[in-house]
């Protein structure tokens, strides 16, 4: 059964794969407008947070509503960078990125002690805090008058602008996806996933919980910061209040949620309608603010009618659609069990216990019969 | 270094905003430390129902202390509904994670809600007696304040008492822990999940009050409050209403003689201060902390 | 018969407040063996576990294993010195399908090892030996929270062997558990037990103590009271009063 | 513009993009500026619009974000191709917005980036259209302060401000030159916007019993401060807020206790400019209620770029946008606050008046040669 | 013999997921133990949570005392006088022992009823009276078990359901347990008891009853159902465990 699933298990994958890097890459050309184009790299800024965010939410379970401040770090760092220290725009971004990595390290060192609602807590904190240091520290940060990051490409207009961080972003997101799509298949991964679901459990197993915890969110910190450079050095203004917002870290948990946090593509797919709706409701309730009710509404429908998110209500639908409702029922009786059991003995010969005792040991078995 | 006078007047400030505190972070405690759900609507509540005092009194000319009659109910009605149609849809393992989101879904709608119904422009009671105020041992008290202070004191009191006296308040809690066991003693999970909800839901009512009689009130004010009130409950320790209460006071007195040196933007760190050290050095909290488990 | 010391505590004294669960508790468990560890509720044998695994801090005492002081080490570092649990209340990963909660199991090392992929051909093979060892292979795609009590009481103890421990600490293996599939697994014990294994098993099922171990430690209020072979200890006045308790 | 930019014919309407925080932190000023641009568009209209065509404005709400107002100008001059865009509310929305339309080589007049911030950007198309940037609004009273003999001088003040660039522009203006004529300072508070306690900042000015209090504020943190001072009971001989107490709902907000209570202003309704007089009766035809100053900088704002495109003949992007630029920099405007005239970073050159409370009605007290009534100082108790 | 609870033909699942009861008939008539036997996952605790109103059945109708009470959620059945002790660990963990027992006679309203009931439970588990004000969460398992059975003593229904209540007991509290169990029955008391202590439970019961696969697969008296080998050998367990494989070193 595990087997029969695989090659469409992996199929499926692939040509999504490829039809998604071919729309992301040719959307530049299609755009009709810079203002598409910039609609564009706002897009791919939310996929490349959302993913970044899931490298924590969607293995390790932990909501952070706080994300939204490790991006402003990585945009504060990239500028303070560039306009203090006077570095090239890229290497400063390259280094504001870790160097948020390395205050993740206390950070999460601090926030990582703490599960479910506390940490929610926590991670709300840190934004609120960031901003009231960065609010007030005027004298590094320009307070509330805000900060001018300067133009990597001075020379360049506007749509070529646009173009050419699209490009970029589009790389990031490549990068972090990737990044996560080999945590999720390895072992590591399957540790963080054990966190997620019993952290207790999991440690008792021989899992270094602390340590595995640790690392990815020093691993989502830094491309959280990296989207947040990137951001800053694209979009050009910094402002405290927009920058260390919770209502970013929440579209980060909304997006990665709408899409499924348990999928390599449902942050990107959640970035993808957001961004849309966002924009649907602006231009539809302009100038009132019940754009804020309709994304209310959004959140709270994926929340009652798909909390997995949407690619996995479609893939159960699918499921539903192709395959006949399965039990978890042994479809035998104890009598009849006992009986098959005995046949397979009697024909196997010896095997059957050499290749217990192989697995207990270790050892490979020779055979996988049993999953026919 | 700051005169008597004015650590005086600090000390009696910091003392009536703990008390607000302490009631608005109070219907907090009851979701988050016996319902488990992380309420972060709650504030936003307590925007709409100082809106609706403010309302009742600019449009209706009547005092915002007896919009409560209407509020109150009104509000324990809403969190019962609240419950019923959208909590209980939660799956039992991902209440706590969905909660969160869902809450905070309701709070972006109302503030929605409230920025068109009423515009985002800042709004203020404008009472007879919003200026007035009484002299004690050189300091001034302003009388809004002092009434504030006295409703919350009441309601947090009548709280307590309701969930440790009441038999309601054993159901509520053994609905939360063990909801198939509390079914199977007898216990109308449903309806008192939804009453659990509805009376943390009056206490944001009355807070509401309380809060519009001195302050002014936008729509997206309630952001402003999450950041403390939730410090003030981890401090105070998950699910205890007194240690919430005790919390806030030591909290809000703090934040106000931290003013007088550092400054309205600095002075708000303590909350979250307080919140590291809490999780550093005594992650059950500093007051409570019954609890037998970590979230 | 060997008698390397295995798992051995020295004063092991925890009190959670007024209440004394372990009192100073010295036992020893010989390499190589079935134990058993029994005792009436509330004696502290689960205690007794959760400070060997380092679940707990005791309040003072030590414990080695093979001749190694692991009293303050972390929970994943004593799994890695070679110690596995299971638990009373049993655990396994609610939204996982059996075969990754066995999965879960494994202990990569290295930075390599940590990327490598989960389901590598071997460790799916290993797994999938353990689920059927223990009459659960049919719900190998099933997640675990939808299970049977007793079938995720298999799927723990399936679990703990996958991460493949040189000493398996059990509590109450048999608690919901079929007797039919019960006798299989005292047969599973004795036989991993033959290859090596050294078990420590709590349990109440007397029938299934006596006849699975080689020794026996007898608990009450926190510390031992009795120790030896079944035969010994079937007949001990001081067991028959505290907890036989005929 | 439904064929999209390019093919204007003389019956297409002129279409002006316009981003205003409509909803979100500035969105009572926003509506007040989306007034003052309304009653522009209508009277325009009226009289004919401009180069014989329609005028025609397209708002977007930027909800007071500044990642949105940046977003709108992108939609309204990539997307919408609108012919000119004017600028939004306040100081942090307007520098963003400037950028944007920098890059696109638009003429960006604007309404209310008071802060000098603004004006330090290197911004070549900028141009503010009010008397005096926040720095200056005081100026009046400086003035008259320090020329008080040194006995009735007073000796300590006490500011607050909110973190805002405009905010602290305005405060911080008089604070600098109260200073250098030896006015000591006793409080200097600095609070975040979405402050609305004020408990703390009033027992703190209330206990320096300074003989001059200073708020730097916007609307309601100014009533927010001052009701708090009331409640402590602390009589300084002069108040002075900038902005809030212009605003038509002050007095109420207060409880009616306004004696004495000063504000900068860049305009009043009674001003002898001739457009003024127009722009009055018009707008209180169609709103209403006459006009305040948030509505008066839009209006200027329409007046300044109908001024620019009458002058040049063109209104459309592209090359047209740089003659606008350069007519506005080297011409002077006629607006309802007066001509205005810009220095090469778009900063205006003229000055604010100032106002003072005086009988239940607020009036101008400063310049001498505006006045409608003497200042009265020390200011009566509150 | 009129039945005091019957289920008759139930069709039974979860979600929608396919059934796990798949036409199941028991009926407990009053003053008898039924014991349900069966390996795990044959539905056993399933058959408990749709004879307490916990799960709704697909198909199929529930009686108790003869009247039609099929869809009704717990809190009537427990009206209707039927009483369920679930399967593992369902004490209310962050209240204290006594809340949790007296939270056992919640829909009683005799003060004096309570009183003497909890009494009797303190004085039949020690543990209870002696953690009176702990929390019920910090007990060790055997005592959750315990404060969980004294918990369901509070009231005195007619039908009782136990999900495998001896499960974690010490030898001493499993026999409390089991006397406690035919007590009820003498008094009259209709009881489906599950256990994996099979035999044990078999010795105590009048009717037993195997399920397999979601069905009845064998019914009859327990003392028929005990001697048959085949039963045993699949069911009931019992065979003395296979000698090691290779000798120990
Ligand atoms: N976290 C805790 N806080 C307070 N008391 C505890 C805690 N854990 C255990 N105890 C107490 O310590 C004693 C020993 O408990 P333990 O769980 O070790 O018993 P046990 O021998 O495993 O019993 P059982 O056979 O019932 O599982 C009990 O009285 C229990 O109430
Ligand atoms: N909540 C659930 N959701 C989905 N399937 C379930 C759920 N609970 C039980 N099942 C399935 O229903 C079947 C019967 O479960 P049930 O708990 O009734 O078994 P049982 O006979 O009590 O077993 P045990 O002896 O292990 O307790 C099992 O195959 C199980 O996987
Ligand atoms: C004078 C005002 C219209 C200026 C505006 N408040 C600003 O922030 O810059
Ligand atoms: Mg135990
Ligand atoms: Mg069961």
């Amino acid at each position: 059964m595990t087997l029969a699933r695989r090659p469409v298990g992996r199929i499926v994958p692939a040509v999504a794969v490829l039809v998604l890097a071919a729309a992301v890459l040719s959307f530049p050309s299609l755009a009709p407008n810079p203002y598409i184009l910039s609609a564009g790299v706002v897009v791919l800024n939310y996929a490349v947070l959302s993913t970044s965010w899931n490298f924590v939410g969607g293995f390790t379970g932990y909501i952070s509503l706080g994300h939204g401040a490790l991006a402003g770090l990585g945009a504060y760092g990239t500028a303070l960078l560039v306009t203090r220290a006077g570095l090239p725009s890229f290497v400063a971004l390259a280094v504001a990125a870790l160097l948020v990595a390395a205050l993740a390290v206390p950070i999460g060192f601090a926030a990582l002690r703490v599960r479910g609602a506390s940490f929610v807590i926590v991670s709300i904190a840190l934004v609120l805090i960031l901003l009231l240091v960065f609010q007030s520290w005027a004298s590094l940060t320009g307070g509330s008058r805000g900060l001018v990051v300067p133009r990597p490409f001075p020379g360049l207009l506007r749509p070529e602008h646009h173009r050419v961080f699209y490009f970029l972003f589009a790389g990031l997101l490549g990068l972090a996806l990737l990044a996560w799509w080999l945590i999720d298949r390895s072992r590591f991964g399957l540790g963080l996933k054990a966190i997620r679901e019993d952290e207790d459990k999991a440690e008792a197993l021989g899992t270094p919980t602390f340590a595995y915890k640790l690392v990815v969110f020093v691993v989502s910190a830094g491309f959280t910061a990296l989207a947040g450079g990137l951001y800053a050095l694209w979009f050009g203004d910094l402002d405290p209040v927009f920058q260390f917002s919770i209502l970013t870290g929440s579209y980060m948990v909304l997006m990665a949620l709408l899409g499924g946090v348990r999928h390599l593509f449902g942050p990107v797919v959640g970035a993808l309608v957001v961004g849309f709706a966002l924009e649907y409701f602006k231009v539809e309730f302009g100038n009132t603010p019940l754009h804020l009710v309709a994304t209310g509404l959004l959140l709270a429908l994926v929340v009652l009618f798909m909390p997995d998110g949407v690619l996995p209500a479609i893939g159960g639908l699918l499921n539903r659609l192709s395959r006949p409702t399965q039990s978890s029922i042994r479809e035998v009786t104890a009598a009849q069990l006992r009986d098959e059991r005995a046949a397979a003995s009697a024909a196997e010969g010896t095997r059957d216990r050499g290749d217990a005792a192989a697995a207990t040991a270790g050892g490979r078995p020779q055979s996988t019969r049993e999953r026919a | 270094m700051p005169s008597g006078a004015l650590l005086f007047q600090s000390v009696i400030l910091g003392l009536l905003l703990g008390g607000l505190y302490a009631l608005l972070a109070a219907g907090l405690t009851l979701y988050f430390g016996i319902m488990r759900v992380v309420m972060i609507a709650h504030s936003a509540f307590l925007i709409l129902a100082a809106y609706l005092a403010w309302w009742s009194h600019s449009r209706l000319g009547v005092d915002p202390l007896l919009s409560m009659v209407v509020t109150v109910p009104l509000f324990f009605g809403c969190g019962v509904l609240l419950q019923r149609l959208l909590l209980a849809r939660l799956r039992p393992v991902t209440l706590t994670m969905m909660s969160v989101l869902l809450t905070f879904a309701i709070a972006v709608v109302i503030e929605g809600l409230l920025g068109y119904v009423f515009t985002g422009t800042q709004r203020r009671i404008q009472l007879g007696y919003g200026s007035a105020s009484f002299g004690l041992f050189g300091a001034r008290i302003a009388v809004v304040k002092l009434i504030a202070f006295g409703l919350a004191a009441v309601a947090l009191a009548a709280l307590y008492l309701l969930m440790k006296k009441t038999t309601f308040g054993w159901a509520l809690r053994a609905t939360i822990q063990h909801r198939d066991a509390a079914r199977l003693v007898g216990i109308e999970t449903d309806r008192v999940a939804g009453y659990g909800f509805g009376i943390g839901l009056a206490t944001a009512a009355v807070g509401g009050t309380a809060l519009a009689l001195d302050t002014t009130i936008y729509p997206s004010l309630h952001w402003h409050w999450i950041g403390p009130l939730m410090a003030i409950i981890v401090v105070g320790g998950l699910g205890s209403v007194p240690g919430a209460a005790m919390a806030a006071m030591v909290l809000g007195l703090m934040q106000s003689l931290l003013q007088i040196p550092l400054g309205t933007t600095w002075a708000q760190t303590i909350f979250y201060l307080a919140l590291f050290a809490t999780l550093a050095f005594r992650p059950q909290g500093f007051f409570g902390g019954r609890l037998a488990q970590r979230f | 018969m060997t008698e390397v010391r295995s798992l051995a505590t020295a004063n092991l004294t925890k009190a959670f407040g007024g209440v004394v669960a372990l009192d100073g508790a010295t036992v020893t468990f010989r390499h190589g063996q079935v134990n058993a560890l029994i005792g009436p509720n509330g004696s502290g044998k689960t205690t007794f576990f959760n400070c060997v695994t380092g679940m707990i801090r005791p309040d003072s005492g030590q414990t080695t294993y093979r001749g190694q002081d692991i009293t303050r080490r972390a929970p994943h570092a004593i799994v890695r010195a070679g110690i596995g649990r299971t638990f009373q209340l049993c655990r396994v990963f609610p939204r996982m399908s059996a075969l990754d909660n066995v999965l879960a199991a494994v202990r990569p090392a290295g930075l390599v090892g940590q990327l490598r992929g989960a389901r590598a051909r071997v460790e799916v093979d290993r797994a999938w030996g353990w689920l059927t060892r223990l009459g659960i292979e049919h719900l190998a795609d099933v997640e675990a929270r939808t299970m049977s009590w007793g079938q995720q009481k298999l799927l723990e103890l399936a679990g703990v062997l996958m991460s493949d421990p040189e000493t398996v600490l059990l509590d109450e293996p048999a608690g919901g558990v079929n007797p039919a599939l019960l006798d299989r697994i005292g047969t599973l014990v004795r036989e991993l037990n033959a290859e090596g294994r050294t078990f420590v098993i709590v349990e109440h099922n007397m029938d299934l103590v006596m006849s699975v171990s080689d020794h026996i430690v007898v608990f009450d209020r926190g510390r031992p009271i009795a120790e030896g072979p079944p035969s010994l200890i079937r007949t001990d006045e001081r067991v028959l009063g505290a907890y036989l308790g005929v | 513009s439904g064929d999209g930019g390019g093919s204007n014919t003389a019956d297409d309407p002129i279409v002006i993009g316009i981003s205003l925080p409509l909803t979100g932190d500035f969105s009572e000023p926003g509506k007040g500026v989306q007034r003052g641009y309304e009653a522009w568009a209508k009277i325009t209209n009226d009289k004919g619009g401009l180069l014989g065509r329609k005028v025609e404005l397209k708002i977007l709400d930027d909800q007071s974000n500044a990642d949105r107002v940046v977003a709108d100008y992108e939609q309204l001059i990539g997307s919408d191709q609108v012919d000119l865009v004017v600028g939004p509310f306040s100081t942090r929305l307007v520098v963003p917005a400037a950028r944007v339309a920098e890059e696109y080589g638009m003429l960006f007049v604007e309404p209310a980036g008071a802060a000098k911030e603004v004006f330090e950007q290197g911004f070549k198309n900028l141009f503010y259209a009010a008397p005096a940037v926040a720095n200056d609004h005081y100026n009046h009273l400086a003035d008259y302060l320090l020329a008080l003999p040194p006995d009735q001088r007073p000796k300590t003040a006490a500011y607050a401000a909110m973190d805002d660039p405009f905010a602290q522009g305005t405060a911080y203006g008089l604070k600098e030159k109260l200073a250098a004529g030896g006015i000591r300072t006793v409080v200097d508070e600095v609070y975040p916007p979405n402050t609305t306690d004020f408990g703390s900042i009033a027992a703190k000015i209330a206990a320096s019993r300074a003989d001059l209090v200073v708020g730097g504020s916007q609307y309601q943190d100014g009533v927010n401060l001052i009701v708090a001072l009331q409640q402590l009971q602390y009589q300084p001989k002069l108040a002075a807020f900038s902005t809030a107490p212009t605003n038509p709902e002050f007095a109420a907000a207060i409880g009616n206790k306004t004696e004495g209570i000063l504000a900068p202003t860049g305009y009043t309704q009674k001003a002898p400019y001739p457009s003024n007089k127009e722009f009055v009766e018009k707008y209180t035809a169609q709103f209403g209620t006459p006009p305040e100053e948030d509505e008066a900088n839009a209006y200027t704002t329409g007046q300044v770029v109908a001024a620019a495109v009458t002058a040049v003949g063109c209104a459309e992007q592209g090359a047209c946008q740089q003659k606008l630029v350069d007519w506005v920099r080297s011409n002077t405007v006629e607006t309802v606050v007066g001509p205005l005239s810009w220095d090469a970073t778009g900063k205006p050159k003229g000055a604010h008046m100032i106002q003072q409370w005086v009988g239940g009605e607020i009036q101008i007290v400063l310049p001498a040669d505006a006045k409608e009534a003497d200042l009265i100082y020390p200011k009566p108790a509150w | 013999m009129a039945s005091e609870i019957e289920l008759v033909d139930v069709q039974a699942g979860y979600g929608r997921a396919a059934p796990v009861l798949r036409g199941l008939t028991v009926s407990v008539p009053a003053g008898t133990i039924v014991c349900l036997v069966g390996p795990n996952g044959a539905g056993k605790s399933t058959v408990l949570k749709v004879a307490s109103g916990l799960l709704k059945p697909r198909t199929g109708r529930i009686l108790v005392g003869g009247v039609d009470v099929t869809g009704q959620g717990p809190q009537r059945m427990l009206a209707s006088g039927v009483a369920h002790v679930l399967q593992g660990h369902s004490v209310f963990r962050e209240m204290t022992v006594a809340e949790n027992v007296l939270l056992g006679g919640y829909t009683l309203k005799d003060k004096a009823l309570v009183a003497e009931r909890t009494a009797f439970v303190k004085e039949l588990f020690p543990v209870v009276a002696q953690r009176w004000g702990s929390l019920a969460g910090l007990l060790s398992g055997g005592q959750q078990k315990q404060v969980e059975f004294a918990r369901s003593l509070m009231v005195n229904p007619k039908v009782v359901l136990l999900d495998e209540p001896s499960m974690g007991l010490d030898p001493k509290a499993t026999s409390t347990v089991f006397e406690q169990v035919v007590r009820m029955r003498d008094a009259g008391t209709a009881v489906l008891l599950v256990e994996q202590n099979a035999r044990r439970a078999l010795e105590n019961a009048d009717l037993g009853c195997v399920l397999d696969l979601g069905r009845v697969h064998i019914s009859g008296p327990a003392g028929q159902l005990l001697a048959d080998p085949q039963l045993g050998e699949l069911y009931l367990g019992g065979r003395p465990a296979e000698p090691p494989v290779s000798p120990k070193r």
